[in-house]
């Protein structure tokens, strides 16, 4: 049996590379080059404007010896592990829900419950700010109005402004877990559904044994994506609190930000983004071994 | 769905309810501002629903005067068209080769591409930026259409991918390949009829996506000439002295009511499939 | 002679000055190729714009104060130039926004080849936007850096601004006091001056502080122990925030401020010393001011403590015009003559007492006084008399010409004198788009004459005339390469972290020392 | 009208954990007009096989033949052959009537009529007419493979390849579609490859059975030479239902040259002829296939063993017995009447002619009990 050589193989599959090729070398122009750079200059003491010199790793020794990266690094897995979970729940709750209405009224039910994940992120933050502001909010007002006691400051006071930030993120976002549950749950047969209610399953026993083993895959899908890009947020939580109180609610991605444009150190805030990228990249491999195993299954 | 009861409707539609009231609560308190004046918008004795009277239409007419909005919504839905074509145009070949074609390397490519998705942009700002200035683009709707355009490619590519390896019947283009079309008539003139609402689909998600993306834009461009409506949203905000809370709602409710609207009227044509699985 | 011209062996002839604000193929040529040397970033721009023999050639007459006009008969012939021209003031506010357009047309008329290309941002932004251009070789001509313009300079992206300076006959000696400070380091000038100043002041609300039983407020408060006082009563009887700082990072000029109240003369309260020779005052217990300084950094974190709201360690400025005119706040110390602040909010703003009864009234910072430092509790500053004082936003506008061919930069040159010393736009900017302190001394006394201004407003000048070298541009003066570092990162995001309960006042002033010297590499 | 001849064919799959071979040296020559079905079990390289001779899988090694012109390079649509698939891949966005007509309008420059007669011809065929304007989304499963089978029809190809086609259908349906699909085959009379794993169905269609097993040909016959000449194990256990028992046995050869077949709980003697055939003693794997066991007492005992009975199914024609015999199932087909009580001992026996023996190593098999009993191979159906 003759070896076929690697030319061979690229001519039988000549469609596959063609197919791919415009989208790689688009990637390569907006991604892979920029990260190498970005990883190169990690090593360097760049500045703003300076081209900077090869510095071994010595922004990763301040890196780690800088209290507020060990802050940030803390509460970042802290904002994202609370938010990917609490959009996790919201969504499916709000897909649950939303399956139970009839064709018809449920696509204009699910245009209003979804909407939040179709505001600009941007302006979910400057929409929460407006929500939660102690002097002219809605939310503080009618507390104070319904129950007559006032309202610590939820972007400022004990631990609000974190539990804030945490649900006008989830609140922004849940939509995406809810239309990815939604398809899953319209697709589950409705047999199965009624297998088990004759079978004499409840409610919830229906729910555990034919709609839970059908969101396997997309929990997965979403807990996956939506770790890296609660990690990768920034627009909206740098409107809502910018850090603030101080630097209590400092996450990664606005100390990074700052770090690089109102401190001018470019290595350094590229040695930030390295952190971020690696828990960014834990959930990736986390999910690309799942998807690995997922997608035997259609070979 | 089974053993529908009254009550069970009831606990549904109010659980509806709540959640209705919890995605809609801070978006109303947004509009109640955008129709009051600066003064009685933070003024206690302002109701929850402001007396009619009060209701004015003045910080949508400053907003109209002081700000070239005609030009950032024009800038906003060229930019997102565009990119949602060009992407589209990339993504359906590249979506197509990772779900059903095999080819050496298919793995590797598109767990690469997979990582895309999930990469923190705002580390690569500035690398990105000096691409962007050496290819003569910076500050040109050219250059935030090409931008974007990748932007929003590899969630694109995401979702197709995921239709085509589930939503396409198997063996289809085999079939077509049998009946005499070359692959690329198969992918042509079988697949792509066949993908249609996923591409509706997808579009749609682009559209928003690139509608709703500030840091590239921000970025890339300085001229007003090229502002799109989210950046444009930023500068109102960031200027140092106006807080004119009004004024500024009215600009948030300008800037998210299009892509909310849009997809409230959309998704029921595109519907399900969304997930990417 | 431009620092980054020197040794500068490759600068060829340029057969033709570009046209337009696109790049020229030669600076493009050597862009691509920085860049394939990986690493290059920011070694792209500077010195490729360089054009012929290295040195900017300013023309004679800057056009006297009264008009560029008629000056551009050198400024390259024949040949139009586009200059961009970045600028975030352009954007503060509506009004302003439209006088820059329309002054931009006026200054394209009055120098026949040149156009300007204007592009915006906002202070919070502009910081990115140059960083990001000038970074990847791509720098406007002309732009308000702020004191980011330092770091250009020091890093050959901007030129040496004193051939510029040294063409007019009335530079430096018309700049502001804060102008002449701010402009140069180390006795080179790298900027052209910023077009304006604000001051940082004390804003009351009179209504609040006529029931606490003020009747004087200019005699009652202009001393930390009668402001003190004041606040008290208003604290402990009313149901409003006595005093807010504004504790927000970004917005901490309010201690900067009010930190000078407890010196004399304006001396600096943070650092001393010149070239490389830093000594720093916080915390420094051989230094004999040492107790000014820290005893008013206790004093920023205790006021806020105690009469502050919960929010106070994310408070902007900007917000307070809304809260003080809806009785929710009494005082707060980052009051700015810029009047339409105010009347944005509500129309009818009553400014200046009023009989008790106004909605919003400047005052000086009070002075600290002998007995302040027993009534507060904080022992550094007891028997520390000081003189009104405050903070003078300077840096923040300083405006500099980044390297590019000699026919921009002359352009960028006359659209700086214009900016600064054109009554058409000098006047109407600082009178009544945008309530502020020229940059040039003599023009003050216009704006005074020419304008009829608000109480608020005009205090302020008031305050910046009598009190002259207390009202000081915080930073300026220290000469160092990372003053801005220091003054955001290590001065105020240490404060407003204080604020905020990470630290205990006592520990503040020295955390803030030990940042300092970690950035000074001391 | 083709004939088709595989020639040293191999097919290697790269992986990431290295080359998969898929079909090794495969060589075949199927005449023009036969019906072959290729059988073995999932992943033994007969689709693959299928799709290499579809043009969907190049070759890596060895050449294809139709008509004696090599195909290996060419294109699918250039090779003239119609495939019917398991999935059907019906356009599900044409009509049925579209469906069967695109591949002639597309590969032929036949008049619009002509397509529409042939598509009506085949549709009539199939007994889909009344379908021909409905969309595949709207067809039950049955009707989908009407219309899939139809469209092959009416291409009039060369070569017919149905993939596993009948596998999604139901019991009933699939077992008349069997008969169906004979009945096109011996109308048309084209070369028809079809690949299942499915040994009933091979059994009841092919003129030839192709066997598989790992990529490898293990036999080609008429259904009933793989049914009684297994060529080795892999053969005999994968044809034939309930599938055939094996013991392993050590021959002991006796003085008068006939010999004792013993295993774990089995004892049954041999005759001289078979003790000669596969060559004295040994170890050896006998085989006997459940219908040829019976129960029954009165058998010489040397020629019985005993077993348990475990479980009697009852199926009407025959009752399926499940017994023990040394620790291992034993599967017998016997007539209604014999309906011994589970917990029972019965007495097993069957015939030497109906015995297999195998290579217990190599898993050839060496004798066929009824060659040198030169008894007339009966059929199941006499046997039942």
């Amino acid at each position: 049996m003759e070896e076929s050589t690697l030319m061979d193989r690229a001519r039988e599959n000549w469609i596959g590379y063609l197919f791919i090729l415009p989208t790689f070398l688009m990637f390569t122009l907006l991604f892979y080059f920029p990260i190498v750079r970005g990883v190169y200059m990690t090593f360097t003491n760049a500045r703003l404007g300076g081209a900077g010199t090869f510095v071994g790793l010595d922004n990763y020794m301040w890196l780690l010896t800088n209290d507020l990266f060990h802050f940030a690094f803390g509460w970042t897995l802290a904002f994202v592990f609370g938010t990917t979970f609490l959009q996790l729940f919201i969504g499916l709750f709000a897909a649950l829900l939303l399956s139970e209405l009839k064709s018809g009224w449920r696509e204009w039910a699910s245009a209003i419950v979804m909407s939040p994940y179709f505001s600009a992120p941007l302006a979910g933050g400057v929409i929460w700010l407006w929500f939660l502001n102690s002097d002219f909010g809605m939310l503080p007002r009618l507390i104070t109005d319904i129950f007559g006691v006032s309202t610590p400051a939820f972007l400022a006071e004990d631990l609000w402004p974190y539990v804030s930030l945490i649900v006008a993120q989830s609140w922004h976002d849940y939509g995406y877990a809810g239309i990815i549950y939604a398809a899953a749950i319209v697709g589950i047969p409705r047999e199965q559904y009624e297998a088990a209610a004759l079978a004499g399953a409840g409610r919830l026993r229906r729910f555990r044994d034919v709609t839970l083993p059908h969101l396997v895959t997309p929990t997965i899908v979403i807990l996956a994506l939506r770790t890296a890009w609660n990690v990768a947020e920034f627009a909206q939580p740098f409107e809502l609190t910018g850090g603030g109180p101080g630097t209590r609610t400092m996450l990664m991605s606005i100390l990074t930000y700052e770090t690089a444009y109102v401190n001018l150190q470019f290595a350094r805030a590229y040695t930030l983004g390295m952190a971020m990228i690696v828990i960014s990249m834990t959930a990736a491999i986390f999910y690309v071994t799942v998807i690995q195993d997922e997608e035997e299954m259609y070979v | 769905m089974i053993n529908e009861t009254r009550r069970s409707r009831l606990v549904l539609y109010a659980a509806l309810g709540a959640f209705a009231l919890f995605a809609l609560a801070p978006y109303y308190w947004v509009i109640r501002t955008s129709f009051l004046t600066n003064f009685a918008a933070i003024d206690p004795a302002t109701n929850y629903l402001p007396a009619l009277e009060s209701l004015t239409m003045a910080a949508y007419e400053q907003i109209w005067e002081r700000y070239n909005f005609i030009t950032f919504f024009k800038n906003s839905i060229l930019v997102s068209v565009t990119a949602t074509v060009i992407s589209l145009f990339f993504s359906i070949p590249g979506a197509y080769a990772f779900a059903r074609l095999d080819f050496p390397g298919r793995k590797v490519l598109f767990y690469t591409a997979v990582f895309t998705i999930m990469f923190p942009w705002i580390v690569i700002t500035i690398p990105v930026y000096e691409v962007f200035y050496l290819l003569n683009l910076i500050n040109t709707l050219v250059g935030v259409m090409i931008a974007l355009s990748i932007f929003v490619l590899p969630q694109t590519i995401w979702l197709l991918q995921g239709f085509f390896r589930q939503g396409i019947p198997e063996n289809i283009e085999e079939a077509a390949l049998i009946d005499g079309h070359s692959e690329l008539g198969a992918f042509l003139r079988i697949v792509l009829p066949l993908s249609a609402p996923a591409v509706g689909a997808a579009a749609l998600f682009a559209f928003l996506t690139a509608w709703n993306n500030f840091l590239w834009v921000f970025v890339l461009t300085s001229d007003e000439e090229v502002r799109t409506a989210t950046v444009a949203l930023h500068y109102i905000l960031g200027s140092d002295v106006l807080r004119q809370w009004n004024i500024l709602m009215a600009a948030v409710v300008l800037l998210v009511a299009p892509p909310v609207v849009f997809y409230g009227l959309s998704q029921r044509y595109v519907g399900e499939g969304l997930g990417g699985m | 002679m431009s620092q980054s011209s020197t040794g500068d062996g490759e600068s060829t002839e340029p057969t033709e000055a570009p046209t337009s604000d696109k790049p020229s193929r030669r600076q493009f040529v050597q862009a691509t190729a920085a860049t394939a040397t990986v690493g290059a970033l920011g070694a792209l721009a500077g010195c490729s714009g360089e054009q012929g023999d290295g040195t900017p050639e300013p023309k004679g007459d800057g056009g006297g104060t009264g008009s560029g006009g008629d000056t551009d008969s050198d400024s390259g012939g024949s040949e139009s130039v586009t200059i961009d021209y970045l600028s975030a003031q352009a954007v503060e506010n509506a009004g302003m926004k439209s006088h820059f357009q329309d002054s931009m047309k006026v200054f394209e008329e009055k120098n026949g080849n040149v156009s300007v290309s204007l592009q915006t941002a906002s202070y919070g932004d502009i910081r990115s936007k140059l960083s990001s251009t000038v970074s990847s070789g791509n720098p406007p001509t002309f732009a308000e850096a702020g004191g980011g313009g330092l770091q250009f300079y020091l890093n050959d992206k901007v030129p040496d601004h004193k051939p510029f300076i040294e063409s007019t006959d009335f530079l430096p000696n018309d700049f502001t006091a804060a102008n002449k400070e701010s402009a140069q380091y180390r006795g080179e000038y790298w900027s052209g001056g910023g077009m304006r100043h604000t001051n940082s002041n004390l804003g009351i609300r009179p209504k609040s502080f006529s029931e606490a039983g003020v009747s004087n407020p200019k005699k009652e408060l202009s001393t930390w122990s009668g402001f003190l006082d004041a606040v008290r009563r208003i604290d402990k009887n009313q149901d409003i925030i006595a005093y807010e700082e504004t504790g927000v990072p970004g917005d901490l000029e309010s201690y900067w401020g009010y930190a000078r109240t407890a010196y004399t003369e304006g001396t600096d309260p943070w650092m001393r010393g010149e070239g490389d020779d830093k000594t720093v005052v916080v915390a420094n217990e051989n230094h004999e001011d040492r107790g000014k300084t820290d005893g008013m950094i206790k004093t920023c974190v205790k006021m806020a403590n105690e009469f502050s709201s919960e929010e106070a360690a994310q408070r902007g400025d900007e917000d307070i015009p809304s809260l003080m005119l809806t009785g929710r706040v009494a005082s707060f110390n980052y009051a700015v003559p810029t009047a339409s602040r105010w009347t944005s909010v509500k129309e009818d703003v009553k400014f200046g007492w009023q009989g008790g009864d106004g909605d919003f009234m400047l005052l000086p910072h009070p002075k600290v006084d002998s007995e302040f430092g027993n009534n507060f509790g904080i022992s550094d500053l007891e028997g520390v008399e000081g003189e009104h004082g405050g903070h003078m936003w300077a840096l923040e506008q300083q405006q500099c010409i980044f390297e590019a061919s000699d026919a921009k930069q002359n352009a960028a040159w006359d659209l700086n004198m214009f900016l600064l010393s054109d009554n058409e736009f000098v006047l109407p900017a600082w009178g009544e788009y945008y309530e502020a302190l020229p940059g040039l001394a003599p023009k003050l006394q216009e704006v005074l004459d020419e304008y009829d201004l608000a109480q608020s407003t005009e205090q302020a000048y008031k305050n910046a005339d009598e009190y002259g070298v207390q009202y000081s541009t915080t930073g300026a003066a220290w000469d160092v390469p990372d003053v801005d570092p220091i003054r955001w990162t290590d001065i105020n995001e240490t404060i407003s972290q204080a604020i905020a309960g990470q630290h205990s006042v006592e520990e503040t002033p020295g955390l803030v020392r030990e940042r300092i010297l970690k950035r000074l590499g001391q | 009208m083709a004939r088709v001849k595989f020639d040293d064919v191999t097919k290697v799959f790269e992986d990431t954990s290295g080359p998969i071979v898929a079909v090794e040296e495969l060589s075949l020559d199927i005449p023009d007009g036969e019906f072959v079905v290729f059988v073995g079990p999932s992943g033994c390289g007969k689709s693959t096989t299928l799709r290499m001779l579809a043009g969907l899988e190049s070759i890596t090694d060895g050449e294809i033949r139709l008509d004696d012109q090599p195909i290996n390079q060419m294109s699918p649509r250039d090779r003239d052959i119609a495939m019917v698939f398991q999935s059907y891949a019906l356009y599900p966005h044409k009509t049925v009537r579209q469906n069967m007509g695109y591949g002639l309008q597309l590969s032929t420059d036949l008049s619009d009529e002509e397509v529409d007669r042939r598509v009506v011809e085949a549709a009539e065929m199939m007994g889909i007419e009344d379908l021909l304007d409905k969309k595949p989304g709207s067809l039950s499963g049955g009707q989908q493979q009407r219309v899939a089978t139809g469209r092959a029809i009416v291409r009039e190809p060369a070569v017919f390849l149905f993939d596993e086609p009948l596998s999604n259908l139901d019991a009933q349906l699939r077992k008349h579609m069997r008969t169906e699909l004979s009945r096109i085959h011996s109308e048309l009379g084209i070369t028809t490859i079809y690949v299942t794993h499915d040994q009933e169905e091979a059994m009841t269609m092919a003129d030839r059975i192709v066997i598989l097993n790992d990529g490898k040909l293990q036999q080609v016959g008429t259904p009933k030479e793989v049914y009684y000449r297994p060529a080795n194990a892999f053969v005999a256990d994968f044809i034939g239902s309930p599938s055939m028992n094996f013991f392993d046995v050590d021959l002991r050869t006796e003085s008068d040259g006939s010999g004792t077949l013993a295993g774990e709980g089995i004892s049954y003697a041999v005759s001289n002829d078979v003790v000669e055939m596969v060559g004295g003693d040994g170890e050896y794997t006998l085989g006997i296939r459940p219908e040829n066991l019976r129960i029954d007492s009165t058998a010489p005992d040397a020629k019985t063993f005993e077993a348990e009975v475990d479980v009697v199914e009852v199926i009407g024609s025959d009752n399926f017995l499940y017994l023990e015999v040394g620790g291992k199932e034993c599967r017998v087909r016997a007539p209604v009447e014999i309906e011994p009580a589970e917990g029972e001992t019965v007495d097993v026996t069957f015939d030497e002619s109906d015995l297999h023996l195998f290579d217990r190593n190599t898993e050839e098999a060496l004798v066929h009990g009824h060659e040198r009993a030169d008894a007339e191979p009966r059929t199941i159906e006499q046997e039942a």
